[in-house]
This record gives C-alpha cells, structure tokens and sequence, in this order.
C-alpha cells in the first residue's frame, strides 16, 4: 500500500511493505508500531529508535502527530485518491466556506464582524468566554463572513455553528 | 482549637489542602459544585458537600452556602485556597463572626492589600518603594484616570483594584486609546471580581517579575521564605516559575534588602499567615512593590521544595494559634526548584481553552519531581473553571540540573483527551535565553514563538510521516470491516468517523 | 567517554536508569523480552532492541544478546541494575573485554562479594565483625555442611553463596530437618541464580537488618551515606525500608562506627561504584557483616531523599571516571523517609502473586511524594518476573511527619487489574510497634496479622455493606435488560457474567 | 428492593429507598453513589462522609470492597434468594467440590497429594511458582482430593483447573 504524507509542505512516500516493514522515500525502515492502553497514544520503534506519539485528527482531514514535543501536521492520502485529486485540478481544498463551530462551551462576549463583512485571515471574528478567558476566534482566511448565527451575550454549546467564512 | 477544616476551592489547591490537612492528622469537608461531584478533592475528602450550580458565582462564591455547610459540618475552620473567596475581606470577617476560624490573614490585612490602590499607600507609608501610579484612595473615575495618565506618563498599566491574575489588566502605549481600554479593563475585572474599579501603574520596562513569600505569625512574627521568579507570563498569567531567581542568584546580600523590604510591607498592615509580595525589578535591580497577595500563592511548591518548609502545613498551624516554627537566619534555600503550570489549553492554537474527557493520563515520577493536581484519567475537564490541570515542579542541586529533569519530566507527561501547553513549556526550557536566565516578562509574548521554535529544531519528520501513515492506514483497513457498534461506542476514538468521512 | 548507556534490565528500575541518563543529556537503549514490548521501559527509552523470549533466561540473563545490542547500537556503557546480571562477575568482565564500561564495580569485587562464603572470610580478615559461620572458599558438600552445622549451633540460616532477596534461603531450628532444607535451598538456588552452592550462618535472633549505601570512585575514594533500616520483611523480602534507621536514630556516634566498619569492608575488595553493606544488628548494637550487594539496591531512592544526593547519576558519573562529588563530613542525613514496596500480590490471599491488566492508576503525587514505577494504566503484569509494580517513597521533617504522609499516600494510591499489597502496607504503619520503632527482621511473620490487625479496628462495616448492596443491585437491575454485546466486549468488568453466574 | 447483607457473619438488612436513600438496619441514609472513570472503584457520600471504594467479585459469589484501607467481605442476598434458601435448608452452600484452579499461570512445583487423598483445611496441596516465588496453594477445607489434573513440572495456564476437593 503507497501514502503520500504531507507534513509542512514537504511530501514523503511512504509505502507499507509487511507488518514489520515500510519505505520513505525509497528508504527501507524497520517498523514496530503499537498503540498504548488502546488510546491514540502509540509506541514506534524504528530502525531500533523508540519514539511515543500521540497522534489526534486536526483540521481538514488532518492527522495530528505529537512527538518528542513537537507537533507535525500530516495529510495522508493513498496514491488512488492523489490521483483522482490532481485529475480534478488543484485548489479544491481552498474554496467553499469555512464553518467556524465553537471550540467549546461558552459565552459569546463579543462579535467584532456582521454578516456580509470581508476579513484578512487572522481577523477576529468572535470573542469568547470560556474557563475564566476571553479567547478570541481567528479567521483563518480572507473571504466573506456568511451566516452569523450567534450575537454577543449568548451561551454556546461545543461545535455550535457561530458563522460561516466564504472564499 | 479546630481539628476539621473545610476548603472551600477545588481543583489541585483543594487536594493540596486536604493532603496537608491529612498529614496533620486533621479532618477535612470538600465543598463541590454540580460540575464537580466526581472531582479529586471530593474523592479524597473525609466529607464533601453539594454548594449549587456549576458557575462559580453560584457555588464556590456562595459564602453563605459555605459558611452554613461549616456549621453543619462542624468544621472549625475554613481554608480558602486562591481565588475565588480567598482575597475577600468580607468572608474573613464573616468566618470570624461566625467563630470559624479563617486561615489567612485578617480582614483588615486583607481590605488593606485588597484595594491595590490603599495597598501602595500604604507600604510606601512603610517606606516601601511603589512603582509610580494612582495612589489613592479606592475608586477613580474615568475622567480623574484620563487626568492622572500623563503624570505617571505612557505606556502604563490599567489594573483591577480588587484582581489578580492579569484579569482586568490593560496595557495602554497612549492616551487616545486609554478610554475604550479602561472601558475594557473595567467590564473585565467587574465580570471577574464583581468589582470594576481599576488604577494606573506605570509600565516598568524590561522588568522582572519577582516575589517573596512571607509566614507571620498572629503574634506578627514574620520570616520570607526567598523570592520567587515569575517574569514567564502570557496576557500576564504566570507560566513557568522558579525559585531562587536565577536574576538574583548567589546575591545573597540583594535578596536580603528585598525580603526585609518585603517583610517591612507586611508588617505594615499586621499582617498573619501566608502571603506574597510581588515586586517589579528592572535590570538595575531597582525594585518596586507591585501588590500583595494575601493568600495561598499557586507558585507555592518552588519554595517548599528549595527550603525544606511546608507552607500549607505551616498555614494550618499557624491559624492554630501556633508561633512560626523557624527564625528569618534558619531559613536557607537549597537547590533549585521550577514549575511548570500545565493547563488544558492549545498551544498550537491561540491557547484556546480545552474541554473534553481525560482518557488517558501519565504523570510523570520519580526523583525530584512533585506534580500537584486535581485530575485523573476519567475525569472531565469543564468549561466553568480555569484551565489550570496540575502543577509540574521539579527540584535539582542546580538550576540546570532542574530544567534537564523538567525537560525529562515534560517528555513523560501524557494527557490525552484534552490539548495542554505541555510542548510549549517543552520549547521554552530548551530556549538559549531561559537557559542563561535572561529574560524579562515580555519573553514570552515578544521574544518566543512556539512555530518559530519548532520550525527551528531538526525534528523527525519522517518518523513522523510514518506514525502518520500508520495511523491512517490501519483506520483504512478497519473501516473496510464491518465494525461492531458497540467497539465504536466505547471508544474515545473518533477516527472511524473521521474516516467514513473523508471517504464520503 | 560513553554518551549512550545500555539498561540491561527492566521495570522501574530501567526507568530510574533512564531518567538519569537522560538528566545527564544521555542517550539510553532499552533491552526488551517478548513480554515487555510495551513496558515503559521500552517507550522511554532512546532506543529499544529485542533480546529474545519472556523467560529471563532466554533474555534478561543472555549476556551475549545483551551485548550484541550494545555493540550494534554503540553503547559506550552497560548499566545492570539490580537482579539479572548486576552481580555476575563474568558480565562485568565480558563488558570490559569488548571495550564497554560496565556501571558498577570491577568483576574481581564482585566474584570476592559474590561468593557470600570469600566475602566473609575478606571482609573478617580486614577487621569487621561478621555473623558466625561456614566462612570457606566457594562450594561445601551436604556432608561438610552437616558437619559443621553443630560447631555454628542451631537455630541457623542456609543461604545461598550466589544470591539475595530471601531465595535460596531456609532456616534450620534442628540438625534433623536440615538435609531437606539444604535440598530445597539448592534447587532454589539453582533456579533463581544457575548456581546450587550454599552456606550456614548462624541466626541472630532478635536482630535488625541496617545497612549503609556505599559510594566509591574509581580512585578508592569511599563514602557512606548512611544507613537504611531494613527489618521488615516477610520470607526474606524487603516490604518496608528507612532512612535513617529508628534504631540508630540520632546515636551519631554508632551511625559513624558503623559507617566506618561498611568503607572498610568495601575497601577491602577495592570497590568502586555504588554498594550496599548489609549488617545485622543485635539488641545491644553489636552487629555482624551479612553480605555485601556489589550494586544499585532496590532501596537506593530512600538514601537520596535523605541526603539529597542521587546515586545513580553519580554512578554514572564515577563510571565515566570521575572522582567523588563529596567527602565524609559533607553528608549530611536530613529528615526521614520511607518506601513502601507496592508488589502485584494478595496480601488477604498469603501474598500470592497477582497478574493481569492494570485498567485503572491513581498514583500519589503531592508535597514530599515520590514514586518509582514502570507500568502504567493499560499495562499487563506478566507472570515472568518478580512482582514489584512500584516503589512509593515519602520524605519529611521527621519520621513522624514521613509516615502520616505515608498513610496519605498509600490511601490515594488506587491500582485496579491487579491485586496489590497496598492495604498489608497501609495496616503496617498504623501498628503501635512500627509507629515506636520498636521491631526486628520477625516482626511480620511473627508478630503482624492484617486480618487481626483490620479485626481490631472500628472500621466502617454499614458503609460497606451500602457499597456492596448498591453495586450488586446495580447489576441486578443491569442485567434484567438486554446489554449490547459489544459494551460487554469492552469492559473489564466481570460482574455481568458473575451476575448471570449467579442467577442461572 | 431489600437487601441481606452479610459482612463478618453480621447481617445488614438494606433497602434501596430511591436513587439517593437507602435504610441499613432500619436507619435512613442520604447516599450518592458513583462510579468513577467507568472502573469498579466508586465515590460514596452517604449524610456528608465521603468514601472511596473499590469493589470485586470475590470467592464464592461474595463481593470484596476495599475502603479505607481494610477489607470486607460481603455477600448480598434479595429477599426472595434468601427466603428460597432457607425454605431449602442451610449447609447446602459448603457441601459439594471444591475446584482448585491456577490463580496465575506458572510452572507446578510440586505436588504433595494424591487422588483420594485425605486433607485437611490449611493443607497444601500445590506448589505454584510464578513472578520468581513459590507460591503454596492451600485447601480451603477438610475433604478428599479428587481428579488431579497436572504433575510436579506442568506449565499451567491462569484459571486452569488443577484438582477438586470433595467433602
């Protein structure tokens, strides 16, 4: 089975040979891969180098890796869906419209942004109360803000819907 | 003389307390809001009592709840941790008319530092040195604030009069946008402390933030205990602290001057129990008195573990009636001791709060190391309270043995199901300036940037592309099986559908 | 000069090694058997090789897998821990052959220790007192030890010339039971360290087990750091260890006797690293040499909470050649400390050993806790090894401070899967005898009952008895609806097929 | 639902009143019960006093909860269980075999009893090495030793039976 993983822009084939053994890049690698307790907390041993990762779903269809203390962000895609995706043209991932959901439960104490408005990536586009802080929400592109579900003063419920963000 | 002690906090100060109270041989009542009936220090407690809902404001800031569980209870005392009720000179005195004994100082001392405004007239009365502010009398108003500005002169600090914590704290670079700040600070310390005075400080630059712990006794007794280093601060909460200041070292004469200076402030306002001085010093060792904190300080272990001395234990005996234990020249700080405070929030994201179920937890052990904590692996991290999980202190013969063996202790800690800052204190105890010790409490948020400090690292990427792959292979493989549902529902795993997902 | 460190060992153990490689900013390798792939040892580790099948022969004990992984991950240095191949001579010397730093003495101190009958006949021959008897050279027949038993008179000890840790050993109160006893110490002995041979000693009744932790460097400088009491035991099992010994206490003058005696028997074979003089002590403070342990002793994390000096980091420094850190004069025993060993056994069951998956970990943390581990919640403790899941070590002020912490301590340990001895240790410290100070090495199986000692105490039988009524009523009430099958699958819990059980 | 409650041959009769009341013996209880971290290990408040206890299924259908350092013991009957088995007479619960089976998986050091051999409560009837210790097994009553399954040197699996005692 042959991957293409992404992390930090950098691609690394890798390719699962046998339960034991997987190449990057062409290079051969002993594997010995175990998940810890049955959490997403896993032992590798590599090539005899023993390494724990905590490996977590992120954003977009990413896999989060935790190593060392370091976080890497992952994409991985098997060669099928690469190449079903360069087939369909680049850039899909980009357009759409991001839902921006509350990353926990919370009061809404501000909402610098209306529906309609055009934001930078980085603008704030809510303010919100939670375990004794105000944490501001960023946009994390340009684009326009579209259906602002929420006014300031509300409580809201982990993943409620707070607004959209269209390119 | 009481022999049962309720605590009326929660989360690790709470289990701090009860442990200290056990090793006392005495008796504890936990208090505990709906949010927190499964929490440690109801588990660890030899009673625990149902307050109210789970905001604060209805429950663990509910004095007449408290005090009447008191009473039911029996209990002789009440300790009240930090925050919350802890700096509410009303609860004092409402414990002492109520023949409770308060452990903490008393209610003047407490309404003395309380006001930071009476607070610096007071100690400059004393002789203390302040840094230059509003030094009046309780409440300004805006347009007094607006008129005063100039004369302590930009960039200054708005701060809460009755806060802490940098809850309510502006930092303001000039007047044009000193209104809508004040307005800012002001709405924040209300939401905060239930009280929305505020006053001006003038902003110190490249400052240390160091502090000293002080123990009097009710005969007015007073030792320091050393100072505290605590200049590693984000949106000015502390993060990682140490003790001694690697700023003032083997200077030993220095931290005689500040700790009778710090001394000296406590007695000016008869001060009993445990408490802090904090001090902003600049680079000339100029120091100026910042606030007292009449209380139970977070940062507290450092100094138990390089001076020998329990604080809590000692907190007890002293509300006891009990004469302080040691003399100023018998207090003599040993190695070096650092704290990490480990908090259920995304380092990678903002710092954005984290909620969700512990599922999995490793502390790490063995010598040297001492985590204070109020979780376990099952426990919920909820959104009504901070998000302070544990405390991980270290203590080694040197300061660099102590950061290598927070370094060790921070690669063994594991929390899975919540984000912590645990790799980013991984990335500042690897900093060539946290290293050499020069830093002021600005590093952080001007000087350090967890991206940049693990883009610089050579790292594993490919090890981690492995891990990666793995992962998601094997979620493809399973998902190509039809899954028991109740595997699914059991687990905390929420890959299969990330999965099914992605495969839509 | 080494960098990277082979740990040929496992459990905690292994962990403490690799702890204090990695404050040192070593590299460590792990060693692993079939049964420990997922042993903490192996996930702390830098790297980690396979050595072979569960059983400590085929792994463990197999020098020359142990060094094959050595040689090809250029380890400049082999740490042996305790047990395995930490006394084996011919390991010490193969390590020094292929050119690799062996963490401990030199082979020739360990043979003249090793054998138990060459060690008394050294140690008497450099003016230290040791327990009558069989002092000749290596192996005596059956015959030979019968013969001489009278001359020793009964009651005597047979112990094992190769061993420690209780195998191997009987006691003999007449000559008629002896050929059996020295039968099944043999075949003990023969299991436990591949070698038959034994010897007699005569029994000190009434006696204490002290001993003193040595520290030497490879020039001959030799210190002690004290003693550690060591009289509770069961079947020759260390349960419970302190420093310094109650016995000794503040005679300062015997505890510098003592120490003396113990750098004088360590000189006598040249010692250099981290060793262990084991006296027995009678009433009236004679005291005999018993054995010397030419290692890391499990006990070792007490010492350091009382001295502050940590023994294995400083192995590692005097194996990379270093010369002693301290002299006599500067050790200085402060406080107290105790460990409790936590062993995966029944202590209601005659401490049969337990097995299985550890679901659920709470361990202590807090002021003046530490603990030494190597499992985790998810862990499977395996039959293969000795049952040691952990050591909890308090310090504090005073001994009496040490074992109210350790109450606390042993009352928030929580292990579940496995069956643990914590509530024989919790009994233990509650016992007059133990809170005086006032026991010997027969103490538990002589004068210790959990059963009467849990008898004697009010308890809280109606609380119990609510617990267990609502926990079967639960099931009751579970098992009367249809439970998916997967929940079942996923659970630890057994009460639902014990209900059924039940009900058929 | 009321319960017999047996705990060091002292009967506790409880009654489950509601979700947070129970009767011991008549006297009323305020209790909130719950299990923590979905592990046999419960918090208990019963009138204010807060106990942590870990229960598990013991020999013979009992269940053991340890609390607070000390063990008990408990068998809990319904009142129909009970008053079925004391229609049917008492005793009956001793008579029968006893199976003896490994409580841990290791090597048969020995074994000092033969078929149809008499024993006596307290005898040991195997030697069981495990974790580096012998470990005797021990008769839990007078009786006869019946089907003996294994030899001295056998490798015995956890829960394997290894003999029965007939009374």
């Amino acid at each position: 089975m042959k991957y293409i993983t992404t992390i930090s822009e950098r691609e690394y084939t890798v390719e699962i040979l046998g339960p034991r053994q997987v190449s990057v890049n062409g290079k051969l690698y002993d594997v010995d891969f175990q998940s810890i307790s049955g959490q997403p907390v896993f032992s590798l041993l590599v090539d005899g180098g023993s390494y724990q990762a905590a490996v977590f779903p992120g954003e977009e269809d990413t896999l989060q890796v935790l190593m060392r203390g370091a976080l890497y962000v992952a994409t991985v895609e098997d060669e099928r869906e690469r190449r079903l995706k360069s087939a369909g043209g680049a850039g899909v991932a980009i357009s759409g419209e991001y839902i921006l959901r509350a990353p926990m439960p919370g009061l809404i104490v501000s909402l610098p942004v209306t529906d309609g408005q055009e934001v930078k990536k980085g603008d704030v586009l809510i303010i919100l109360e939670s375990m004794k802080m105000q944490n501001e929400l960023k946009s994390p592109r340009d684009g326009k803000v579209t259906r602002v579900q929420v006014k300031a003063g509300d409580s809201v419920e982990q993943r409620q819907t707070i607004l959209g963000v269209e390119t | 003389m009481f022999n049962k002690v309720l605590i009326a906090n929660r989360g690790e100060i709470a289990v701090r307390i009860i442990r200290a109270c056990r090793e006392l041989g005495m008796h504890t009542v936990a208090v505990f809001s709906e949010a927190d009936r499964q929490a440690l220090h109801v588990r660890l407690s030899d009673e625990a009592y149902p307050i109210g809902p789970a905001p604060s404001r209805d429950s663990y800031l509910r004095m007449d709840k408290i005090l009447d569980v008191a009473k039911k209870s029996n209990a002789g005392a009440i300790h009240p941790g930090y925050g919350f009720l802890a700096e509410r000179s009303d609860f004092s005195q409402a414990c002492e008319d109520e023949g409770i004994t308060f452990i903490g100082p008393r209610a003047s001392a407490i309404a003395a530092m309380g006001d930071k405004a009476v607070a610096r007239a007071t100690v400059l009365a004393a002789g203390v040195p302040v840094v230059p502010g509003t030094e009046g009398e309780g409440s300004l108003s805006d347009e007094d604030l607006l008129r005063l500005a100039p004369h302590i002169g930009f960039p200054l600090l708005i701060k809460a009069t009755a806060g802490g914590g940098g809850k309510g704290m502006r930092e303001v670079r000039n007047r044009d946008e000193m209104p809508s700040l004040l307005n800012a600070a002001r709405s924040e310390a209300q939401a905060a402390f239930g009280d929305g005075n505020v006053y001006l400080e003038k902003l110190v630059e490249g400052a240390r933030h160091i502090e000293f712990q002080i123990m009097a006794d009710m005969d007015g007794n007073t030792v320091h205990l050393g100072e505290r280093e605590c200049s590693l601060q984000r949106r000015h909460q502390k993060l990682l602290e140490e003790s001694p200041s690697p700023f003032i070292d083997d200077d030993e004469g220095f931290r005689q001057v500040m700790g009778e200076v710090a001394v000296k402030a406590a007695k000016s306002v008869n001060y009993a129990n445990a408490g802090t001085i904090e001090f902003l010093v600049d680079k000339d060792k100029n120091f100026y008195f910042l606030e007292m904190n009449t209380r139970l300080q977070v940062e507290h272990p450092i100094t138990e573990e390089v001076t020998g001395f329990d604080i809590v234990t000692e907190q007890l005996r002293i509300a006891r009636g009990r004469q302080l234990g040691i003399t100023q020249d018998q207090v003599k700080m040993k190695g070096w001791a650092i704290e990490c405070r480990i908090n259920a929030e995304d380092p990678y994201n903002n710092f954005l709060p984290s909620t969700g179920l512990i599922s999995h937890l490793s502390v790490p052990t063995g010598p040297g190391v001492r985590v204070d904590t109020g979780v376990y692996a099952g426990f919920q991290i909820s959104p009504y309270y901070d998000s302070l999980i544990s405390k991980l202190v270290v203590r080694g013969e040197s300061r660099a043995q102590a950061i290598l063996r927070m370094r060790r202790a921070l690669e063994e800690y594991r929390i899975v199901g919540v984000k912590t800052n645990i790799p980013f204190h991984q990335r500042l105890v690897e900093q060539a300036r946290f290293i050499a010790g020069n830093f002021d409490t600005r590093f952080v948020e001007e000087r350090f940037s967890l991206e940049k400090a693990e883009a610089g690292k050579e790292g594993y990427p490919e090890i981690a592309a492995i891990a990666a792959t793995l992962v998601a292979h094997e979620q493809t493989e399973r998902s190509a099986h039809i899954i028991a549902r109740g595997k699914r529902d059991t687990s905390n795993w929420k890959w299969v559908s990330r999965w099914e997902r992605m495969h839509r």
